[in-house]
């Protein structure tokens, strides 16, 4: 196990350099220098070249992307130019919020979901499974910012239940924690679209699993409905939903981009959308290498959880 | 002043009914200075105490609390985070007016030109103070004029007004005679009004007194040194400094910044999303003096989430509207919420590349009639109330026709080729074009003769180009004007225009010829639309619209314009800068369009007096002049 | 007192989206206490949800719609839910045929087999896994105690059923309904199983239902026999009788088509025609009606009741049959054509195919990016074979000892790790491009799964003619005669041309892969598994049908089974296999009667026979234990952890094959026969087989 | 003895005369054939009914529609822009002042042509890029998929202004766009598919047959990845059409004159705080629709090939 986790690791870093390299060539290739969308369109040539020449902006890419990846491995993701903070204060700072967000929708969703799909599962073909794969089908097929915009009108600011932006006074996950209202609509949203997701993936799975032998097994010895779901098929139908929520986790850190700006709540998903903005390079490298992390890191630890969970699998 | 907007509104009614519900938001107030969009909010009654929210957008907060900001920072946030902690030498605007506003600056008056316009003397106000209870001197000023010297001496971008060759580096020696006076000598005799006005002031931030009593450490905890007109001291002050200025964690803890001249306090700055407090600061000595007790400056998203919190009465004053939201103005006033306007001071317009040799349009468009031809085309008054909403006010030149300044010209605001699409045809025509509407125009008639199409043109050519904008979610009124005069140009001439989606920054770096990096793009856009340029009191081209200015992004090159933008800036003509903007404004060197007006929205919780709002068109911020309403 | 289990009349439906599958209908069926009733029938007939329904588990749209089932006198049909619970796994256990999807995978032996103790018996975690002990122990788990904390992944096929048994019995129930409990395992493991119910049975006095579809299965375990067809019950008597005097056309032919070891493989098996009906629209009259010999106007009209003057002997016929006695089977056309006789004596000295010392291993890798090799499979060790122009051979052994692995290397798909594989002398694997496809065209296989071997988007006529096509043999039109002929040849019917392969039956499906792999007229042909997937008497149809092609087409055959019987009636020759290994190798006779490897004596031994009085006469179940893992195989002989006769010798010595009579061989160091005289220490022997076939021999 | 071939009454008796004798494998018992019965598992699934009605509706609507509905949507007319439904305009007028209603058919027409052709595009790159992996295996196969991996891993919005830079939003060039970073997905599917098929038996079939490599592909794999790839085209062209809006939103959508739902609704966040709800809720709603119906159709096509072929 250990050692599996060891070369998984390794692929990971393989991968992330593979990351970091595309997407500094792709930035390259919107612009070889942030220097116009740092000292803006009125910049003087003269001012121009002194600010490339003084953050090595005119030396060639590879040279660059070598520099860059020694600064990295000391732990430095570079300064963004137009926040004035570094990117590792920059991400520690907004970090936990996103991951507060999408780790609440993430356990609400699941908490919804799960029993969503058994149930539906169990009682498929009926009016309440058709109903509920209508709706789940229609959140699926909605642009998450619509989504977000129809509640945003409907219950903040047509009937004002809950505040349409998240307050600036919440800077914390403690904040946060402390005022539910402030993060119910976004994590609803996510949630929301979430759920509409998970529940499809945990009603076949729950299908797949519904028509095994144990299953008719556990009935045959006796078990209740309730206790041949709860104690034979949750444990089997959860199992693929771990591996769809490891590639979740992503989020987690990353943040959803789109909610965010949507809701006004800063985390690292609205960090890149500004760091898009702005051109800060730095903060949408690293926002990209902590995404291509996240990725790898959450299928390896889908895979060990699998593993865990799934006394078939051996990981060597 | 009535003149103007007069003129103004005739100039909306020259082609069609248009302005008749924007003529009714718009406010004639000589007094302010401008035509204003919508209704300001009352005076009200001051209350002594009490909190006011205000609102800024993610990417324009305050990310340097340093006076001498480097380019990178340079954002309207910054600046106005600036001035609210720090008393500028000269402060500006006047209300909505392009001056310098003597009661919130250092000076007592104008620098006073001598020695042939070669030498300028500053004279301060007595006093002022710090903070900290020292008075404000001239050697506060000497200090901030070493700092810039050294910074620029580091880096050109370290200052993010700097133009090569001007202000600090033409200074050959500056003295403090004594406590308030301050004498620049310069290398060369500079217009008067280009001094103060583009140089001293700025709206990328002038001239700061700063502390330098206080200011004067290498390190964080180093002895005080009083060497700093050595340039190697210098240096490492301002090394130390700008550090310290970037540090957003600290701005509101480090001891440095505890020390203020302006009208506010920080109290706190929040690292994660750029949020900040204010509070009084009781030794300020301009005027007028906040009475509030504590001003919350909140982040958000964008004009809709911004709005949201105003609605939901969480936010108090919202700076920057989109003209689209324009359409809920009366329902917010039913809440109480006033929202209004102005034009900045500046020019907006697609950018002509005068090097893109694709279908020959660079010959085709060094034609100042085919640039008529498309001025023509140009509904102005039909874009402001279709696209604007009425919020915008028509601008023919480099100089709108608002708001007021003592420096534009009496023709600013009669449009030389007012929009008449017929005459944009017969002008083609006239030259040799054979005009085919809804189709594709095409020369005819090549040649230099008279009647024939012009150098370098041959026949078959068509009128055809890339129009590039910004997104239409950054910038909506950019697009959707653009595609107004495509449609009409199409329409009516058969002048092909494509329009293309480029962000800002690729705009500004790319599409830029200026930018060595930059040339493999030059023969992909023939206009670029990003937007337009807000100009410092003093309105001249200079840097814009001669060749290698760093704003000449499209490479206009006219020895008349040239010449007169020298003009302007050495000069001892107070009226060069008006000859400069007349004739820009005849030759076409851009397309321009609209000035977009700046928009607000404003609970009737606060109250202030006019000048406050209307400043704030000009997207500076005084709170000084706002208070909580009584009852 | 009343039966333990008495079924009257009982109907079942299950209702699909557009049709209704009448699966049971009108059965009756009785069981007394410590009786076991066999319920045999074949595939789809109905068995497994007359068990269901007992039970009251039916599949979704399952719905017993009219009859009774009374357990120990208590009616359960339209018993609540609540009361049904309390019954299921208690007084009425279910077994079922997959053991690994029938176990929950993610739960350990020790709870699944406790639980229901928990539930019915209200006892504690503790208590329940102290009687969980118990019933593994007496299903026979070897290390029941260290098994507790084991997941079914673990556990072999063998051991899972063992688990299996040992859940249903936990709770002693009166009734045990075992679905198939043995069809997924070998025949050794199957006779284990078979006796830990038997004696399960004995000792607990359980009222048992045996389904299967195996006649010899319920020929020694049972004391009655209902036999099924369609969903009805054609037939029901005691086992004895059942066997001896049947009176039901269907029991008889489905009898007399099973190949038997003893039986004489020149003669053709009596095969059914046709398929069995479609339960959605079954006919109005006697179902067996349309594959009957005997059937007349009547039987379409009318349905037979179930009837007999005997009560314990009833049948459903209107033209009852007296005994398997009356006919006797056509004689099979066994000569070989002039065209291959002639190929036979041009082979100037080789063999037609040689293997010699094949070797395949395959890796077990680890690791994402650079697969690292740990280990391997050892797939097969070293097998030499030879076959001659026209001859079978047979190749037997339990699943997973290489078998399909020597066929795949035979007909050159896959690459042997080391040793040979020569056609005519020349070696295979040598050849490249042109000359490879030559070859190819010399030796072809059929597939164990008719269904997976045929493109399922391609029409038959595309399927047939795609060998052709590939070898580039004759004009379109040539190509398109030669499908016809041969689609003529393996008896279908003309409009099959136009189909996809999912429109077809089993048995069909199998044709036409017989006569993908004939088309090309190969010199060797291997099939691999030819009939394990189908149903008994589809299987003889087969059987017949490929026995005659060999003939016909005068080709060489391999022909892989782990059914001894089904090997022996097909082949001249018959080797056996064992992990990787060819243990002997000899006629059909000589094998059957006369093994010499005691692992091919107790394989004989574990076959179930069709047949009472044999069956019972068995003393013991053959072979002990599991089959080794491949990866980590025994050292020495192979066969010795599961040997009686082992000694120490055999785990440091390999047997070499050694010859016991005319091409007898076997490697064993202590035979049941002596070896021949003067080929003591046979290792050339083993190298370079150079004993000529035993095909005269057997014609 | 040939007592046990059926006798021919029987047969007749069961109202099936047999057309010359009966073969001995028995008559093939004559099922729907395999896209009939697809057919009919997709027909019996009532969402997917719904689905393909609802696209079917939106097809006219958007094409045939504007043939019947004749309104301007080419020149802008700021005098009539943003009017709310009523007087001509049963939806209102867009910021362009074009007629909303007339404005949907044309965008309806523009997002239905790109996700198609983006489906499309990404289809044919993804299958050909995940067939060679596939067949190729070993360490072709795992560097070709880890760049697979890398690219999912770089955000969407990220590569989106990349391309922008060189990209004058033609339909073509959107579809391309969106074609080139959906084509992953796909390229996994297939590979997948081709893993397991290449260890089908009846690939082993042709194998031994001798048949190239080429035809293995060509005649065995293909067709028989393709249901996997049809199922994914239904999703390709629900999330292309979703990825329209978000490059809407974005702004990178289409371009004057041509425009798509996307972009309609790219301004939603402000048109819906602002009260203009016509330019916001009915495109919304019928991008909703069309996605929902081809999510709808795609599931319901996946059951029923799964259906097919777990027919044995
Ligand atoms: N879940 C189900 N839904 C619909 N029909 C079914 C289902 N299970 C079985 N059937 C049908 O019911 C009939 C009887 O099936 P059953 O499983 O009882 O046969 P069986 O005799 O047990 O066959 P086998 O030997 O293959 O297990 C068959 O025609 C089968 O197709
Ligand atoms: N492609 C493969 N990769 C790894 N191991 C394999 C592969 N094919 C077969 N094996 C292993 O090789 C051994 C022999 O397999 P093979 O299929 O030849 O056995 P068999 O005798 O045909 O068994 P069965 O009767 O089950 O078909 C088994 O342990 C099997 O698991
Ligand atoms: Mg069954
Ligand atoms: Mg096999």
């Amino acid at each position: 196990m250990i050692g599996f986790v060891i070369r998984r690791l390794a692929v990971a870093v393989l991968v992330t350099l593979g990351i970091a390299l595309v997407t500094f060539l792709l930035l390259h290739i919107l612009s070889p220098s942030p220097v116009y969308a740092v000292l803006g369109a009125k910049a003087e040539p003269a001012a121009v070249k002194a600010w490339n020449l003084q953050h090595g902006y005119d030396r060639p890419v590879l040279a660059q992307f070598l520099t860059y990846i020694g600064n990295i491995i000391h732990g430095d993701f570079g300064y963004s130019y137009k926040l004035s903070q570094s990117v590792t204060a920059l991400f520690r700072e907004h970090s936990g919020r996103s991951a507060y967000l999408s780790g609440s929708a993430l356990v609400l969703s699941l908490l919804i979901a799960l029993p969503l799909g058994i149930a539906q599962a169990v009682r498929r073909n009926s009016i309440g499974d058709y109903t509920v794969t209508s709706l789940n089908f229609i959140l699926y097929s909605m642009p998450s910012f619509f989504l977000g915009l129809i509640l945003i009108q409907f219950l903040a600011l047509d009937w004002g239940v809950f505040p349409p932006v998240v307050s600036d006074q919440i800077t914390t996950v403690w904040g946060a924690f402390t005022h539910p209202l402030q993060l119910t609509l976004p994590i609803v949203t996510l949630a929301a679209i979430n759920v509409a997701s998970f529940s499809r993936y945990m009603r076949s799975s729950a299908l797949d699993n519904l028509a095994q032998d144990y299953i008719r097994l556990a009935r045959a010895k006796g078990l209740s409905q309730r206790a041949v779901l709860t104690r034979h098929l949750l444990r089997n139908a959860c199992l693929p939903m771990i591996t769809l929520v490891g590639l979740s986790i992503p989020y987690l850190l990353a943040g959803n981009l789109l909610i965010e700006v949507l809701f006004n709540y800063s985390g690292i998903g609205l960090l890149f959308y500004t760091a898009l903005g702005n051109l800060d390079y730095n903060v949408l490298l690293a926002y990209v290498i902590a995404g291509g992390i996240l990725t790898v890191l959450g299928n390896l630890i889908a895979d060990v959880a699998v593993a865990v969970a799934d006394p078939r699998i051996r990981l060597g | 002043g009535s003149s103007s907007s007069s003129s103004s509104s005739s100039a909306g009614s020259a082609s069609s009914s248009t302005s008749a519900s924007a003529n009714n938001a718009n406010q004639s107030a000589a007094s302010l200075g401008t035509v204003l969009y919508g209704q300001l909010p009352p005076a009200g009654t001051p209350q002594t105490g009490g909190t006011i929210t205000q609102g800024q957008l993610t990417g324009q907060t305050p990310t340097y609390i340093f006076p001498i900001a480097p380019g990178s920072n340079s954002s309207s946030g910054t600046f106005s985070f600036l001035t609210e902690l720090f008393m500028p030498l000269y402060g500006g605007p006047l209300g909505a007016r392009p001056q310098v506003n003597y009661p919130m600056s250092a000076a007592a008056g104008p620098p006073v030109p001598s020695n042939g316009d070669k030498t300028y003397t500053v004279t301060l106000k007595s006093g002022l103070k710090w903070s900290n209870g020292t008075p404000i001197t001239s050697k506060d000023v000497l200090f901030w004029y070493y700092l810039l010297r050294a910074a620029i001496k580091e880096s050109p971008a370290n200052w993010g007004q700097y133009v090569p060759g001007e202000f600090p580096m033409d200074v050959t020696s500056a003295t403090a005679p004594n406590a308030t006076t301050v004498v620049f000598n310069l290398d060369k005799a500079y217009n008067p009004g280009f001094f103060l006005n583009n140089q001293l002031q700025d709206t990328n931030g002038g001239a700061y007194p700063l502390p330098s009593t206080v200011w004067n450490v290498e390190s964080a905890n180093g002895p005080h040194v009083t060497d700093w007109t050595n340039p190697a001291v210098a240096k490492k002050i301002y090394d130390y400094l700008s550090k310290q200025g970037g540090a957003v964690a600290s701005f509101a803890t480090s001891p440095l910044w505890q020390d203020v001249s302006g009208p506010f306090k920080l109290k706190s700055f929040s690292a994660t999303n750029s949020s900040y407090v204010l509070v009084p600061n009781p030794s300020y000595g301009g005027s007028p003096k906040p009475v509030f007790s504590q001003l919350d400056v909140n982040t958000y998203t964008g004009f809709t989430s911004e709005l949201d919190a105003l609605k939901s009465g969480s936010l108090d004053i919202m700076v920057g509207l989109d003209p689209s939201q324009l359409a809920e103005a009366p329902a917010l006033k039913q809440q109480g919420i006033y929202v209004f306007g102005g034009p900045g001071w500046g020019w907006f317009g697609g950018i002509i590349n005068f090097k893109d040799t694709t279908n020959h349009f660079d010959k085709v468009i060094a034609q100042p009639y085919v640039r008529q031809a498309i001025a023509y085309l140009t509904d102005q008054p039909g874009i402001i109330k279709g696209v604007y909403k009425g919020a915008a006010v028509t601008a023919y030149g480099p100089v709108p026709s608002a708001p007021i300044s003592p420096y534009a010209p009496a023709d600013a605001t009669t449009p030389p080729y007012p929009y008449n699409p017929s005459s944009a045809v017969s002008l083609l025509k006239s030259h040799g074009w054979k005009v085919v509407p809804g189709g594709q125009t095409t020369c005819a008639k090549p040649g230099t003769g008279s009647g024939e199409c012009g150098a370098g043109i041959p026949a078959g050519t068509p009128i055809s180009f890339v129009w590039a904008n910004q997104p239409q979610s950054v910038s909506t009124t950019g697009a959707l004007e653009s595609e107004a005069l495509a449609s009409e140009a199409k329409q009516a001439a058969g002048i092909t225009i494509t329009l293309q989606t480029k962000t800002f920054n690729f705009l500004t770096s790319n599409y830029n010829n200026q930018n060595p990096a930059a040339s493999k793009y030059t023969n992909d856009w023939g206009v670029n639309n990003y937007g337009g340029l807000f100009m410092d009191f003093y309105p001249t081209q200079d840097g814009v619209f001669n060749p290698g200015g760093g704003f000449n992004m499209g490479d206009y090159n006219d020895p008349t314009a040239n010449s007169l933008i020298s003009q302007s800036v050495f000069g001892g003509d107070p009226n060069a800068v008006k000859n400069e903007a007349s004739y820009l404004t005849k030759s076409l060197p851009v397309f321009f369009m609209p000035d977009a007006d700046y928009l607000l929205a404003v609970s009737n919780k606060v109250g202030g007096p006019a000048d406050g709002w209307t400043s704030m068109t000009q997207q500076q911020w005084f709170p000084q002049y706002w208070y909580v309403n009584k009852g | 007192m009343p039966p333990a289990l008495e079924v009257t009349d009982l109907s079942t439906h299950i209702k699909l989206s557009r049709a209704v599958v009448q699966a049971v209908g009108n059965v009756d069926l009785r069981i007394d206490e410590g009786e076991t009733l066999g319920l045999v029938g074949e595939s789809g007939c109905g068995k497994s949800m007359l068990g269901l329904s007992i039970l009251g588990l039916l599949p979704n749209g399952g719905r017993i719609v009219g009859g009774s089932i009374k357990a120990g006198g208590r009616e359960l049909v339209g018993l609540p839910e609540r009361e049904l619970r309390r019954i299921r796994g208690n007084e009425v256990a279910m077994i079922f045929q997959d053991s690994l999807s029938s176990l929950n995978p993610t739960k350990t032996i020790g709870e699944q087999v406790s639980e229901p103790v928990r539930l019915h018996r209200g006892a504690s975690r503790r208590e329940a896994l102290e009687r969980a002990l118990e019933v593994l122990e007496l299903v026979g788990l070897p290390q029941p105690r260290e098994r507790l904390r084991d997941y079914p992944h673990q556990l072999s096929g063998g051991l899972r059923q063992r688990v299996m048994i040992a859940i249903a019995l936990s709770c002693e129930p009166k009734v045990l309904i075992a679905d198939e409990p043995t069809t997924a395992l070998d025949v050794t493991i199957q006779a284990q199983i078979l006796s830990v119910l038997d004696g399960l049975r004995e000792r607990l006095g359980m009222a048992t239902l045996l389904v299967t579809h195996d006649m010899g299965v319920v020929a020694g375990r049972t004391s009655r026999i209902n036999v099924m067809y369609a969903g009805r019950l054609v037939e029901t008597a005691p086992t004895e009788r059942l066997f001896s005097a049947m009176r039901h056309p269907y029991t008889q032919a489905l009898l007399a088509s099973i190949p038997r070891l003893e039986s004489d493989n020149t003669r053709a098996l009596v095969s059914i025609p046709g398929i069995p009906p479609d339960l959605t629209k079954p006919p109005s009259g006697c179902r067996f009606a349309s594959r009957c010999p005997r059937a007349t106007r009547q039987c379409a009209e009318q349905e037979p009741p179930l009837s007999g003057d005997d009560p314990s002997h009833r049948f459903a016929c209107w033209h009852p049959v007296d005994g398997p006695e009356i006919r006797t089977p056509t004689i099979a056309v066994r000569e070989r054509s002039a065209a291959a006789l002639r190929a036979a004596s041009s082979t100037n000295g080789h063999h037609l195919l040689e293997v010699v010392d094949a070797v395949r291993e395959y890796p077990v890798t680890a690791g994402t990016l650079m697969r690292r090799r740990v280990n391997s499979v050892k797939a097969v060790s070293g097998v030499s074979i030879h076959l001659d122009v026209g001859e079978t051979l047979g190749l037997v052994g339990e699943s997973g000892c290489g078998k399909t692995t020597l066929g795949k290397m035979i007909v050159g798909v896959e690459k042997p790790d080391a040793g040979r594989i020569l056609l005519n002398g020349a070696e295979v694997f040598r050849l490249r491009g042109r000359s490879l496809r030559r070859v190819r065209r010399d030796l072809q296989m059929m597939f164990q799964d008719p269904y997976a071997s045929l493109d399922p988007r391609m029409r038959v006529q595309a399927i047939l003619r795609e060998p052709l096509v590939i070898q580039d043999v004759g004009s379109r039109r040539d190509q398109d005669r030669r499908v016809r002929g041969l689609l003529d040849e393996v008896g279908l019917p003309a409009n099959a041309l136009e189909r996809y392969p999912h429109e077809f039956s089993g048995g069909q499906r199998q044709r036409i892969a017989l006569a993908r792999a004939v088309i090309l007229e190969p010199k060797v042909m291997v099939a691999d598994e030819p009939v394990s997937a189908l149903d008994v008497s589809i299987r003889s149809q087969v059987l017949n049908l490929m026995k005659r092609l060999q003939a016909e087409h005068g080709m060489a055959s391999i022909v892989i089974s782990h059914d001894l019987a089904v090997v022996k009636y097909l082949s001249d020759r018959i080797g056996v296999m064992y992990l990787g290994k060819l243990v002997e190798i000899g006629t059909g006779d000589q094998i059957y009667r006369t093994p010499a490897h005691p692992y091919t004596e107790a394989l004989i031994r574990t076959i179930p026979l069709p047949d009472p009085v044999a069956e019972r006469s068995k003393s013991d179940v053959g072979i002990r234990g599991e089959l080794p893992s491949p990866v980590n195989p025994p050292s020495g002989c192979r066969f010795r952890t599961r040997c009686p006769r082992a000694q120490s010798r055999c785990s440091e010595e390999e047997p070499l094959l050694r010859p016991f009579g005319h091409g007898h061989m076997a490697a064993c160091h202590f035979p049941l026969q002596p070896p021949a005289e003067g080929n003591g220490a046979g290792g050339a022997v083993a190298a370079a087989p150079d004993v000529s076939g035993a095909a005269e021999a057997a014609t | 003895m040939a007592e046990y071939a059926p006798l021919p009454d029987v047969q007749t008796l069961h109202g099936t005369p047999p057309i010359g004798p009966t073969p001995e494998g028995g008559e093939v018992q004559v099922i729907a054939s395999g896209w009939k019965l697809a057919l009919r598992e997709f027909l019996d699934n009532r969402l997917a009914v719904v689905g393909a009605l609802v696209l079917i509706f939106f097809v006219l609507f958007c094409f045939v529609g504007p043939l019947v509905y004749h309104t301007n949507q080419t020149l802008t007319n700021p005098l009539i822009t943003d009017l709310p439904p009523g007087g001509g305009h049963p939806l209102g007028t867009d910021e362009n002042g074009f007629d909303e209603l007339g404005r949907i058919m044309v965008g309806g027409q523009t997002a239905l042509e790109v996700g198609f052709l983006a489906s499309f595009i990404a289809t044919v790159v993804g299958t050909l890029y995940g067939s060679i992996a596939g067949l190729a295996g070993g360490i072709v196969d795992n560097v070709l998929m880890r760049f697979v991996d890398i690219l999912l891993s770089i955000p969407f919005l990220l590569i989106v202004l990349v391309l922008a830079t060189k990209y004058s939003a033609t339909v073509l060039e959107e579809a391309l766009i969106l074609g080139s970073f959906s084509w992953l997905v796909p390229a996994r599917l297939v590979r997948g598919e081709v893993l397991t098929l290449r260890e089908r038996d009846f690939v082993y079939a042709a194998r031994v047959m001798g048949s190239r490599r080429s035809r293995l592909v060509v005649r065995h794999l293909i067709p028989n990845a393709l249901s996997v790839v049809i199922v994914n085209v239904t999703f390709q062209i629900a999330d292309a059409i979703l990825a329209l809006a978000y490059l809407g939103f974005l702004g990178f959508g289409l371009q004057y004159p041509s425009v798509s739902w996307g972009d309609m609704l790219g301004n939603a966040q402000n048109y819906v705080s602002e009260g203009y709800w016509w330019l916001v809720y009915p495109v919304g709603g019928c991008l909703v629709a069309v996605v929902l119906a081809c999510n709808l159709i795609g599931d319901a096509l996946r059951d029923a090939f799964d259906v097919r072929l777990r027919r044995r």
